[in-house]
């Protein structure tokens, strides 16, 4: 079989040569120790040598061309039956006699995974000082600034009397509301809780419309998870927890890129007549902890990879939780996923947040007993639902929907 | 080597406040050492996720996701924190 | 032991009773030191191997000799051209492999390489990278033997580009003052990294500069490997009665390239292939073919054995794990335990 | 402690700790340039020769890199030597040996070999002993993995790190300024090894921390008494422990007082007192009240003459303005 001579390295510096000469022609013998070429490094030339038995084959790459460590050099052919044992005057590199080994091109070719493979110190930084509080121009030492911002202290009202009139936390105990005269020093407020109440009769007017109108269908699947799940807990151990993904990241992409081929889920009912959305903006329902909840969209989620999809989950999150939704993030939607995380049950049937005319939902992965290939084994199983307006579609094309949600769940590394 | 360790009680007010942070809707709750955060004060994945980014970034230590079980309240990560913090 | 000129190059001029088997014993080790340190190179050119890598090609006689004198608990302290020191000393060749790699399997779990290898069990003490830096650490040992009483010699390599360095005389001296139980073994190849001796030294017979300090000391014909060990074993006898430190310089010659990286525009080709006709293998061979002492079925033999160990080292090597990242502190300090022994 | 107290010297303290040390424990043994007939460059060993013979108070030749390399393999090879260097300028010639084996053998072997070997050196200036015997010479060696450093300050601290270093299986590094040598004090009669980590708080305070070690350590202490005329109460932390750095003690110290001035002999730039600052600043920056301070030497070689060499190092005046400062004053 030919076999390829690659460019060696010759030095961890080293990350590339140039050809000088071949010294041996297509053809000629080569025992394992004899020169192949000379190469030009930026310690100057070097000779190279073979490491098997073999017959010099056709040149890839000619004089004076550059290429790279690992880079194809030329054709070796094999030797064919050895022909000369050592113990006469052969030269020393041959003093020693034994079986080739084996071919140096077979061993190249697992080199980048190897190289890849190379731990990588972790980096350990020093802890990073904590919030930061609003700039402003006035002069404070950190330890005041952080007291201003805890007692709602506006640092430029003050005059401080710290070294270059810096402001230092004795300015600001003594521009704090006392007790007796102010109440007690209210937190600056940084986040707005929802009114709980409002909320609770939005919902109650969305919901009431939707079971009031709109005719639903329910489907439910149960798939087979297990490969998404090790796939991602592969995926994460390698990451530090800010680059982590979640499992409801998976489901968003996955429904996003099923619903390409399935526009008549992905869109909004505008008085019995259905009107296609333009882009997928998957709503995602976050729940509030005291009860309530909210999904906000995710815009053009189908055109986002996983961790830029992660990066607006967290933020919205984020929002979610210390106030701060845009109206129109409320309002875009044009499909729901609801997933209920490790804690919830096995599915959820969920009602179309109008006028959209699908949501999808995700139960709770768990282990389950399921049959692979005539054994039964157990494997993270999770259902999926799809609630959908039977104005709009159908059964069929809901089911053929959720098994393509189902497919796409399958390839991970293709989301 | 103990340089560089907080005290448990250091890190338990550090995981507190890195709760407070993720979850300003908890700022307010006056949260038990002992309490399963995930149980009683209806942490999500989300938030949790958030939290052990938020402690990673503070304290260098590498959390990773099969030890999330020994988080689940501020008593136990302040415990493995300081193991943690302890070791490295 | 006080001439300096290199004593004659054939085996037979030497006193030294040597059985069919231990010739043969002594083919082996110097059989599967080359083995391994060509299967080095080509696993270097293939990036399995990393970092700096010093062969011993054309020096195998002085480690293989001189190890023969050695008992299990006497101490070597090497450099890093020490594959072969490693190797004659008794160091499995999969877990020196696995060093090699930088596997947690190594000999020194990986964080050495090449240059470090280490193994405290056979008082193999490395393994220096700094020219001459093991050879203080060779006199600390000693003196360590002698005030505890032990009757343990230490055996330290270095080679002729040492005896430019500080180090070398202040340990000479300390060594010849102190009577302590240091067998010096200079591994006087002629060219440190590239720079001719006769380039570097006013005074380039070695071990003269040795006699200097009242070491008694001899110079060798480094590729003879019978002649090394013969001569080892007086001296050695010497040190161990008490008699102070000994000193041998090998007149040797390395065959390949001093690392990897290496152009060798500093010698001639001519003078490396002359060297190459008084390879301390080729002529041991011949010399035991033509004692009868090595046919062709028994020269099959010992390389298919030899290539044997080493295909199970390298397979060892590339199924050994990385240590994992989270180790990436340990053994930088060890733990404070008050009382400790 | 039994409450009986003897009058004794930091250079007799010393040298009771090797007593102690050689007594104790067989495998100890000490050398040096002159450590033996002579009695020590500072005299710290006299008397030591007559009493343990030239086996274990061993006259080196001038040879700092083959003798402290020996001290090392003798360590290796199971010994507790004392390496004595006669100053830190002098360590310099041995620092091959220190660095490339002391500190990498446990690692290079994979934990195999340990290293128990104590170096002991003098450093510092103030004898007029000018630019290259006056040198401090410490953060350097702080610097590297797998070394332990200390400064013992106190008659204490003389007395009883020594023993923990010989116990400790890393090489430890001990610096002992050459102005503490003849510093009097009282001593417990039955004083004994001290931990060789951990700083300590000599004096409590609450307006400002001065963190020092090693000969900084009374100046500092006179410079808070002043303070303390003014009504600044200063906290003042011996490091103790270089290499580990107690970060712990700094920290709380900085988080009650929320100002901070380091007082080092080394030279400012890339000393001691940067690598505390900075740790103060990843550490407990929200804490702070106003800039970090540092008192260090001239970044000159240190001079000949008295009233330069005087001036090139920390004095009392500029630790109280330094503190001053810091609160605006």
């Amino acid at each position: 079989m030919t076999q390829v001579f690659r460019m060696p390295s010759l030095g961890a510096d080293m990350e590339a040569g140039t050809l000088i000469e071949w010294t041996r022609q297509p053809g000629e013998r080569l025992a394992r120790g004899d020169t192949i070429a000379v190469i030009e490094t930026q310690k100057g030339a070097i000779e190279v040598e073979v490491f098997q038995d073999a017959v010099m084959g056709r040149p890839l790459i000619g004089i004076g061309d550059k290429v790279p460590v690992g880079a194809p050099m030329a054709e070796l052919e094999p030797a064919g039956p050895t022909v000369q044992a050592s113990g006469t005057t052969a030269a020393p590199p041959s003093e020693r006699q034994g079986p080739s080994g084996p071919a140096a091109g077979d061993k190249l070719k697992d080199h980048p995974a190897q190289s890849g493979s190379q731990p990588e110190p972790p980096a350990k930084s020093p802890p990073p000082p904590d919030a930061t509080p609003a700039a402003t121009h006035q002069r404070a030492s950190p330890a005041a600034r952080r007291l201003a911002a805890q007692q709602g202290i506006d640092l430029a009202t003050l005059i401080g009397s710290g070294p270059g009139g810096a402001v230092i936390l004795a300015d600001i105990q003594a521009a704090s509301p006392q007790p007796e005269t102010a109440p007690a020093p209210a937190r600056q407020p940084t986040h707005a809780r929802p009114d709980l109440a409002a909320m609770r009769e939005a919902i109650a007017a969305a919901m009431s419309r939707a079971k009031r109108e709109i005719p639903h269908y329910y489907l439910a699947h149960d798939l087979d998870l297990s490969d998404a799940v090790h796939w991602l807990r592969r995926r994460n151990a390698a990451r530090p927890p800010g680059q982590r993904l979640l499992m409801g990241v998976l489901f968003i992409k996955a429904v996003a890129l099923a619903l390409h081929d399935f526009r008549e889920l992905n869109g909004f009912d505008r008085d019995g007549r259905f009107e296609p959305a333009a882009g997928i903006h998957v709503g995602t329902a976050i729940a509030i902890r005291g009860g309530g909840l909210v999904a906000p969209a995710i815009h053009d989620a189908d055109q986002l990879d996983l961790d830029a999809l992660m990066t607006r989950l967290r933020d919205l999150v984020a929002r979610v939780r210390s106030g701060g939704l845009r109206a129109a993030e409320l309002s875009d939607p044009t499909v729901t996923v609801s997933s209920l995380g490790e804690r919830g049950v096995d599915r959820l049937y969920g009602v179309i947040y109008p006028p959209q005319v699908a949501i999808v939902g995700f139960g709770t992965p768990r282990p389950r007993a399921w049959v692979v290939e005539q054994s039964v084994q157990a494997r993270t199983v999770v259902t999926a639902t799809l609630a959908a307006d039977h104005r709009h579609s159908d059964g069929h094309r809901g089911a053929l929907f959720l098994a393509r949600v189902a497919a796409h769940l399958q390839e991970p590394q293709a989301l | 080597m103990t340089s560089n360790s907080l005290s448990r009680e250091a890190l338990q007010a550090i995981a507190l406040e890195a709760l407070t942070q993720v979850a300003p809707d908890l700022a307010e709750e006056t949260i038990p050492p002992d309490a399963d955060l995930r149980e009683a004060y209806d942490l999500d994945s989300m938030d949790l996720l958030n939290w052990i980014n938020a402690l990673h970034k503070r304290l260098g230590v590498d959390i990773p996701e099969q030890d999330y079980p020994r988080l689940a309240s501020l008593g136990a990560a302040a415990d493995y924190l300081h193991r943690a913090t302890r070791a490295g | 032991m006080s001439q300096t000129e290199p004593t004659s190059g054939t085996p037979q001029a030497h006193k030294l009773h040597l059985s069919r088997e231990h010739a043969l014993h002594l083919l082996r080790e110097m059989l599967r030191i080359r083995a391994f340190e060509e299967r080095c190179a080509e696993l270097y050119t293939e990036e399995k191997i990393r970092g700096f890598l010093h062969l011993y090609c054309g020096e195998e006689a002085v480690a293989v000799g001189v190890m023969q004198a050695l008992t299990p608990t006497d101490a070597v302290v090497a450099t890093y051209r020490e594959h072969g020191h490693a190797l004659a000393r008794g160091l499995p060749m999969d877990r020196l492999m696995a060093e090699m790699y930088g596997k947690q399997d190594g000999v020194s779990r990986g964080r050495g390489g090449s240059m470090h290898l280490f193994d405290a069990e056979r008082r193999f003490y490395g393994g220096s990278a700094i020219v001459a830096g093991g050879i203080p650490l060779a006199v600390g040992l000693a003196l360590a033997d002698r005030m505890q009483g032990r009757d343990q010699v230490t055996a330290c390599f270095f080679g002729e580009g040492a005896a430019a360095e500080g180090a070398f005389h202040e340990s000479l001296n300390l060594a010849a003052l102190w009577r302590l139980p240091v067998l010096f073994v200079c591994e006087n190849n002629r060219y440190a990294m590239g720079t001719a001796l006769e380039r570097s030294e006013s005074e380039t017979d070695i071990a003269r500069k040795a006699a200097c300090y009242q070491i008694p000391s001899a110079a060798l014909d480094g590729m003879n490997v019978i002649a090394i060990e013969a001569a080892a074993r007086e001296a050695i006898a010497e040190v161990r009665a008490g008699d102070g430190p000994r000193f041998l310089e090998c007149r040797t010659y390395r065959f390949r390239a001093h690392s990897m990286f290496d152009a060798q525009l500093y010698r001639d080709k001519a003078e490396v292939e002359a060297w190459k006709r008084k390879g301390p293998i080729l002529r041991f061979r011949h010399w035991l073919e033509a004692a009868g002492m090595l046919d062709a079925d028994t020269a099959e033999r010992l390389d298919a054995e030899i290539e044997r160990e080493l295909a199970a080292a390298v397979d060892f090597a590339e199924s050994s794990a990385w240590e994992p990242l989270e180790d990436l502190s340990r053994d930088v300090c060890g733990c404070v335990t008050r009382g400790e022994a | 402690m039994s409450g009986e107290a003897i009058q004794t010297t930091y250079r007799e303290a010393v040298r009771a700790a090797i007593r102690e040390a050689l007594d104790r424990d067989e495998r100890v043994f000490l050398m040096g340039e002159d450590v033996g007939r002579y009695g020590g460059c500072y005299a710290v060993t006299k008397g030591l020769y007559d009493d343990y013979g030239p086996e274990r108070i061993r006259d080196t030749p001038l040879s700092e890199c083959g003798f402290t390399g020996a001290g090392i393999g003798a360590a290796v090879g199971g010994m507790r030597p004392i390496v004595e260097i006669m100053t830190v300028n002098f360590s310099l010639l041995a620092l091959d040996q220190i660095l490339n084996n002391a500190a990498t053998l446990r690692h290079m072997s994979g934990g195999q070999l340990k290293v128990p070997v104590v170096i002991r050196m003098a450093t510092g200036a103030g004898k007029q002993l000018a630019a290259q015997h006056s040198h401090s010479l410490e953060a350097w060696y702080a610097h590297v993995p797998g070394l332990k450093v200390a400064a013992p300050a106190t008659l204490e601290d003389a007395r009883g790190m020594l023993w923990t270093a010989l116990e400790d299986p890393d090489p430890v590094i001990l610096f002992e300024h050459v102005m503490l040598y003849n510093r009097t004090g009282e001593l417990a009669a039955d004083a004994d090894a001290v931990p060789l980590t951990g700083a300590a708080v000599r004096r409590d305070g609450t307006d400002v921390s001065l963190i020092t070690y090693g000969g900084c350590l009374f100046k500092t202490l006179e410079a808070a008494e002043q303070l303390a005329a003014d009504d600044i109460a200063a906290e003042v932390i011996d490091l103790r422990s270089l290499r580990p750095l107690d970060d712990a003690t700094i920290m709380a110290s900085v988080a009650k007082t929320h100002r901070a001035v380091i007082i080092d002999e080394g030279w400012r730039s890339g000393s001691l007192a940067a690598e505390v600052s900075a740790r103060i600043m990843e550490q407990a920056f929200w804490e702070l009240d106003a800039p970090v301070g540092r008192v260090c030497s001239a970044e000159v070689p240190i001079p000949y003459p008295r009233h330069l060499e005087h001036a090139a190092l920390p004095q009392v005046p500029a630790i109280v303005a330094a503190a001053k400062a810091t609160l605006g004053r």
